[in-house]
């Protein structure tokens, strides 16, 4: 399993090379121009300056000078201040933002995890449980209802759905919200009144003990949630369901009956164990699809996570700003399979004691 | 008179296919007693494993289907009772094991868990006396080094080594009854000696009757007292070992037995075959379904099934032809 | 293991007579039995049935776009408009400026000579039944391109992979993990929003910005499919037999390894049309105006707070994107049950 | 012909070693050693029986000596040619005269050829033979192997186990070879199936004048087709003898086990049968005991088969083992 591990733990920087790499590369398609927001914060304006740029930032080097320049960062000979570099952080300056790129990932990442919390749990527990009933009374009503559910989950379009949610929770009547928070919740925040522990609202308004920015946190919430976690669920519940479908036609499901054992535990002790092995194994690229539903959710809902940035900046056209973006969240995907994996390894014998 | 143990009357089992019903068993009764091993013989297909599985209510349901018999164990039939009372029965009354030690297996469970199983539902022993029995068991299978493989997984033993822990967990709670499914016909020659000999050592030791199904005449020579041979879900001739490999009375169990090669003749010679194969299952057959492989036909096998009937002590056969003069019954 | 359903037999006087049974037709000769299987498996399920006839719905919609709307001015795909105004008017309401002609069959259908909106407009007066309509021809485009060209891309990828092996086997499945590690979405969003100011805004930054980061399941699954089907023993049988490489690779190994992966892929319509209309619904792709599902739901945006009484410009073109890709789901998820369950998961 | 004297095979020390890689960077360390040094000749028209367990490497040694697998070292000799020295073309051409019937015919066949296509490729891989000799040849070839002609434009799956075997066996046939070898082509079917299968191999051998190396692990059938039989374990072969000599005068403790354990379809047969009963299993291939490979499970075996590797001796005329507990006239050949 160490060996596993660790060969596991070497495919990282492939995969972060890779990412860059792929990343770098598309940003290689638009002019130095362009590209030069990744070390100036102020657009030039006339063509000497931005020649003075080009050269100064060498944006026309080969694009293997640039893509070393672009991790690791040019030094000002002046001021000796460095700029750039992704791997110091700095993923380069929004034009449309007026902000550092990781500026804007700082805001915003933790209201996308507070919202990525409050699904995957429901969606992974869920999910699971609805496929394993499913499976389990094959062919019978709740098998049904569950098929319906995971082919019409799967074809509503994240979009529709949410403008659906919009139109019934909201437009309406007013029940829950699109943004983040009401304003006079942003105004206790800003009067610093109220701890930051997390910067994940709805938790630290549990460690506040204030129930109300609680309540205002979820009502802004609770569209989102639901809509991440219909089309997720439906994912879930039929990969639950066909896996545990296939466990429950194996031999030592069998044995487990000719042993007396009582269904329940044939269903919880021999059959399901089994049956989420390929379960976690999707685990990884359920994460991926996730963040994915995160960008037309969070533009849908108006809410102010890392999605709608990058939803934001690519209808503007900002290159370097939904790059950065893309590099962080290519970072977070690649750290998640690996804990998947890892967690596999664990779950699964034949892997872990090899 | 011993004891009856088993009684099974006119059992049917049938499987709802895309492709239409395959009729698996059709009405097959036999009885097993106290203390006696029986072998189920047959090729694939004809049914042998499903009749047992439908005794003890395990074929997978649908598509499997019971359609009509008895299954008495003792006096109950356990075809009738609840799923509860066939739960009780399972395990603790009658033990079963299956022919390919590596699925049968729970991989991602030690086999001490698997084994105490049982144990802990059946005997409401805790866990610690479940895992000294556990480790008792083993030991009886012949599994050194028992404490210690506890912690194992199925994958961490040998093909020859998980077929022993199915038999530990078979015979776990001393039932009156172990049905073999094929136990040996995924193993080695070598591998197949030690657990035909382990099988007959614990028949002697704990007394239990046994049910073994197999394809293999040779095994089931070696450690049956009474074969029943089965083909296309009938069962088309019963008698004592000795005197089916005697004097078989069945065309189809004549062809079976000339068509092995005979370790104790030295010179070539030329195999006997069967011509054709097994029907598919499709219908009943309104005709006996050897007829058309059968060198001994007669008019009569073509509209007429025969059923199971006594031809000598304790010899039944269903055909219509006396084979020994040709001529019909 | 099953049990084998056929018997085995040696002799072929009674072939016949025990396949009475089940003849086997043409089509099963020409499929082999695991595919006709599948394929058969797809009609006998209502579930697929229904699929299929939704799919039908929509192509016979695509190609009699000018029929059942006929185009106005030069561009059919631009959806016409009445007028400039911003609210959008709701179902029903008449046609005043730059009227349509007329299809034959609306009088007899409706009794009315007044060409309406009968969908309703969006925002800027765009004719909601229009861009339905016409978007459909827009979705087998995409759909179909895409779909094309992921598959050859993914297939040839996996199948060089598959048979050198070795070192270069690594690199493309290193190079497949790479891909497989971003966000779909994400990247088609980001890589067609770099794309557009090159090639101007239309069909092609979307299409290509899918194709780049698409085919990776392909690669995946014809190369998995590839290294099994050359470990079987008919492919060692025509080694033995002295067949030439080449012969092996196209005549053995190629045709029983890439049905799953064309099946699949055709399912994958649906999936495409609805990424393309997500980017489109998030402002990437096509000019305004152009007919395109997603697009028209886009329209939508801008009416959060009114929804309730612009329900007209969600509900009309979400249930159509849906029941389309709906189609191409319930065909997909029968397949994915009568598929061999290797199968499953992997797309 | 030409080749007239001496054996139609020889194969001389074959060694095949599929490498174990482990770790990080998937380095070598060590060999699962399938066929670990195998010599022997097979005549021209007899059939050799090759015995042994799953994983003694018979299945592998029948491959390697085909060069399906590329051998790590040894020499097999066809008609005096070493096939291990040919260039891919050379070997194709010689692949006519040596052909293989494999194990399981639901796999072995194409599912999507048609029985004229299977059988008719390998003709037109070495430009044999055109169109409409072809479809006579693929009609003889049927004829032989009792199948009718009808049945060419079908496809595999039609047919049963046993006659798709009869398919494989035509497609073997269909370049006319002078060897076959036949991985254990009855194991995957029925008992009556077998014996048709069996019969059908023999009266072909007799018609064509065949040579066959016959894999299997059922020693009665083995025995019952074979000339003579060579028993495996674990990559060698431990004895090696006619066919007879090996059941009635079984030299090596591991062919007594093997012959003990047969099951025989006669109850009287075990009435004072004492079978033995070999203990534990057959150890790794990645790694064998030293000295004898067999010693662990050997009911004989003593301190010094733990040193010496037992060569494979002549004990009387035709009979060899590689056991050095069986007495015999050593002196004989050894050294020869």
């Amino acid at each position: 399993m160490a060996n596993y591990i660790i060969r596991r733990l070497l495919l990282v920087p492939v995969l972060l090379i890779g990412v860059t790499l792929i990343i770098f590369g598309m940003l290689q398609l638009l002019g130095p121009v362009e590209r030069s927001a990744l070390y100036v914060t102020d657009f030039p304006k006339n063509e000497k300056q931005i020649e003075g740029v080009i050269k100064k930032y060498g944006l026309d080097d080969p694009f293997f000078v640039q893509y070393w320049r672009w991790l690791t960062g040019v030094k000002d000979p002046l001021t000796g201040e460095r700029e750039g570099g992704i791997l110091f952080g700095d993923f380069g300056y929004s034009r449309t933002a007026s902000q550092d790129v990781i500026d804007i990932i700082k805001t915003r990442f933790p209201n996308t995890l507070d919202l990525a919390l409050w699904t995957i749990f429901p969606m992974i527990s869920v999910g699971i449980w609805l496929g394993v009933k499913a499976a389990v009374n094959q062919n019978k009503f709740i098998d049904q209802i569950a098929r319906v559910y995971s082919i019409v989950g799967t074809s509503l379009p994240v979009f529709v759905f949410g403008l659906l949610l919009l139109m019934l929770l909201y437009a309406n009547n007013q029940w829950f919200l699109p943004g983040k928070m009401s304003d006079w919740v942003s105004r206790l925040i800003y009067s610093g009144e109220f701890k930051q522990y997390t910067h994940l609202l709805s938790v630290d308004a549990l460690l506040n003990l204030r129930f109300d920015i609680f309540w205002d946190a979820m009502r802004h919430m609770i569209m989102p949630i639901i809509t991440l976690s219909y089309i997720n669920w439906a994912t879930f519940l039929r990969v639950t369901r066909s896996s545990m479908l296939e466990t429950l036609r194996m031999d030592y499901v069998t044995t487990a009956r000719s042993k007396g054992l009582e269904e329940r535990d044939v269903i919880n002790k021999h059959a399901r164990p089994n049956a989420m092995l390929p379960v976690v194994t999707m685990m990884g690229s359920s994460i991926v699809g996730l963040l994915g539903g995160v960008v037309i959710t969070e533009t849908v809902f108006n809410y102010p996570g890392i999605g709608k940035a990058a939803a934001d900046a690519a209808s503007q056209l900002d290159a370097v700003t939904i790059l950065g973006l893309a590099i962080f969240t290519g970072l977070i995907l690649i750290i998640s399979n690996l804990v998947v994996d890892v967690l596999y390894a664990f779950i699964d014998p034949r892997v872990r004691l090899s | 008179m011993t004891n009856r143990l088993l009684d099974v009357k006119g059992l049917e089992t049938h499987f709802n296919t895309p492709e239409g019903i395959v009729h698996a068993v059709n009405g097959v009764s036999f009885t097993l007693d106290e203390g006696e091993t029986l072998g189920i013989v047959g090729e694939s297909g004809c049914g042998k494993s499903v009749t047992m599985l439908s005794c003890l209510r395990l074929v997978p349901m649908p598509p499997g289907k019971i359609v009509a018999g008895q299954a008495n164990y003792k006096d109950r039939d356990l075809l009738a009772i609840s799923e509860d009372e066939i739960r009780k029965v399972r395990g603790a009354h009658i033990g079963m094991i299956f022919q390919d030690p590596m699925t049968s297996l729970n991989p991602v469970m030690t086999i001490g868990k698997q084994l105490t199983e049982p144990l802990i539902l059946h005997l409401g022993l805790t866990e610690k006396q479940a895992r000294n029995r556990s480790i008792e068991l083993l030991g009886i299978v012949g599994i050194p080094r028992a404490s210690d493989r506890l912690k194992d997984y199925p994958h961490q033993y040998s093909g020859g080594m998980r077929q022993r822990v199915m038999i530990a967990m078979a015979l776990a709670c001393m039932p009156d009854i172990l049905i073999a499914d094929e136990p040996t016909t995924a193993l080695d020659v070598t591998i197949q000696a030690q657990i035909v000999e382990l099988v007959i050592q614990l028949r002697e030791e704990l007394g239990m009757s046994i049910v073994w199904i197999t394809h293999d005449l040779g095994v089931v020579a070696s450690i049956a007292n009474r074969v029943a041979v089965m083909y296309a879900g009938f069962i088309i001739e019963e008698a004592p070992v000795k005197k089916l490999y005697a004097g078989p009375s069945h065309p189809y169990t004549v062809g079976l037995l000339n068509s092995l090669p005979q370790i104790q003749v030295q010179e070539k010679k030329r195999l006997y075959s069967i011509n054709g194969m097994p029907p598919t299952l499709y219908k009943i057959p309104h005709a006996c379904p050897f007829a058309p492989r059968c060198p001994w036909v007669i008019e009569r096998c073509w509209s007429e099934n025969p059923l199971l009937f006594p031809i000598g002590d304790s010899h039944k056969v269903a055909c219509w032809v006396d084979i020994k003069t040709g001529r019909e019954r | 293991m099953t049990e084998k359903t056929t018997n085995p037999t040696g002799d072929n006087r009674l072939l016949e007579e025990a396949q009475s049974d089940r003849k086997i037709g043409w089509f099963e000769q020409v499929l082999g039995p695991d595919n006709y299987r599948i394929v058969t498996g797809l009609f006998k399920t209502p579930a697929s049935i229904i699929g299929f006839v939704l799919i039908i719905i929509f192509i016979l919609v695509a190609i009699f776009a000018p029929v059942i709307a006929p185009p106005v001015g030069n561009d059919p795909m631009k959806i016409p408009r009445d007028g400039f105004s911003g609210e959008p008017q709701p179902p029903g309401s008449p046609w005043n400026s730059n009227v349509p002609e007329i299809p034959f069959w609306y009088k007899p259908l409706t009794g009315n000579d007044k060409w309406v909106h009968l969908l309703g407009t969006a925002q800027g007066q765009y004719d909601i039944f229009y861009g339905i309509v016409w978007g459909a021809r827009t979705a087998f485009e995409t759909g179909i391109v895409v779909v094309i060209a992921t598959v050859l891309i993914g297939v040839i990828l996996g199948s060089v992979a598959a048979y050198y092996g070795g070192w270069i086997d690594n690199l493309i499945m290193r190079i497949t993990d790479i891909f497989m590690t971003l966000p779909y979405i994400m990247m088609a969003l980001i890589f067609s929003s770099i794309l557009t100011p090159i090639l101007g805004r239309s069909l092609l930054p979307p299409i290509i910005a899918m194709i780049t980061f698409g085919w990776m399941g392909y690669a995946r699954v014809i190369r998995s499919d590839i290294l099994s089907i050359k470990e079987r023993d008919f492919v060692l049988a025509a080694k033995a037999s002295g067949v030439k490489n080449g012969r092996i690779l196209t005549k053995y190994i190629l045709p029983n390894a890439i049905f799953p992966t064309l099946v699949l892929a055709t399912l994958a319509i649906g999936d495409v049309v609805l990424s393309f209309a997500a980017l489109s619904f998030l402002g990437i792709g096509t000019e305004i105006g152009y007919a395109d599902w997603g697009q028209v739901l886009s329209f939508a945006r801008n009416w959060i707070t009114s929804l309730d009484r612009y329900w007209y410009i969600v509900v009309y073109p979400g249930l159509t994107l849906t029941l389309f890709v709906m189609g191409w789901n319930l065909v997909g998820d029968v397949m994915r049950d009568v598929l061999d369950p290797r199968m499953r998961g992997k797309i | 012909m030409s080749f007239n004297n001496g054996p139609l095979i020889r194969v001389e020390d074959l060694v095949m070693h599929f490498p174990i890689t482990r770790g990080v960077f998937r380095r070598q360390v060590g060999a699962i050693r399938a066929v670990d040094g195998v010599s022997l000749e097979i005549e021209q028209g007899e059939t050799l029986g090759l015995v042994g367990e799953s994983g003694c490497g018979k299945t592998t040694l029948g491959r390697t000596i085909l060069q399906l697998y590329e051998p790590t070292s040894g020499h097999v000799y066809f008609e005096d040619t070493d096939l291990t020295q040919l260039k891919p073309e050379p070997l194709r051409q010689k692949r006519k005269r040596l052909q293989m019937i494999f194990q399981d015919p639901y796999a072995s066949l194409n599912p999507r050829m048609t029985v004229r296509e299977i059988i008719g490729d390998p003709m037109l891989a070495f430009g044999m033979a055109s169109g409409k000799e072809i479809d006579a040849r693929v009609s003889e070839l049927l004829d032989l192997v009792k199948l009718d002609q009808k049945y060419a434009g079908r496809y595999p799956h039609e047919f049963s186990g046993g006659q798709r075997q009869r398919i494989g066996v035509a497609r073997a046939l269909a370049l006319n070879p002078s060897f076959i070898i036949c991985d254990e082509p009855i194991s995957a079917l029925d008992v009556s199936i077998q014996a048709q299968v069996v019969n059908l191999l023999e009266d072909l051998q007799e018609e064509l004048a065949l040579t066959y190396l016959f894999i299997a692990h059922d020693l009665s059938m083995v025995r019952h087709i074979s000339d003579r039989v060579a028993v495996m374990y674990l990559g060698v072969i431990v004895e090696l003898s006619d066919r007879n000599d090996v059941y009635i005068n079984p030299l090596h403790p591991y062919t007594q086990a093997l012959l003990s354990s047969i099951p025989v379809a006669d109850p009287e047969y075990y009435v004072d049968h004492q079978r033995i009963v070999l203990k534990g299993d057959v150890p790794s291939p990645a790694n064998p005991p030293s000295g004898c490979r067999f010693r662990t499970r050997c009911p004989i075996a003593g301190d010094e088969c733990a040193e010496v590797e037992p060569e494979l001796r002549e004990i009387s005329p035709g009979h060899f083992v590689a056991c050095i507990k069986v007495p015999g006239k050593e002196v004989d050949t050894q050294d020869t």
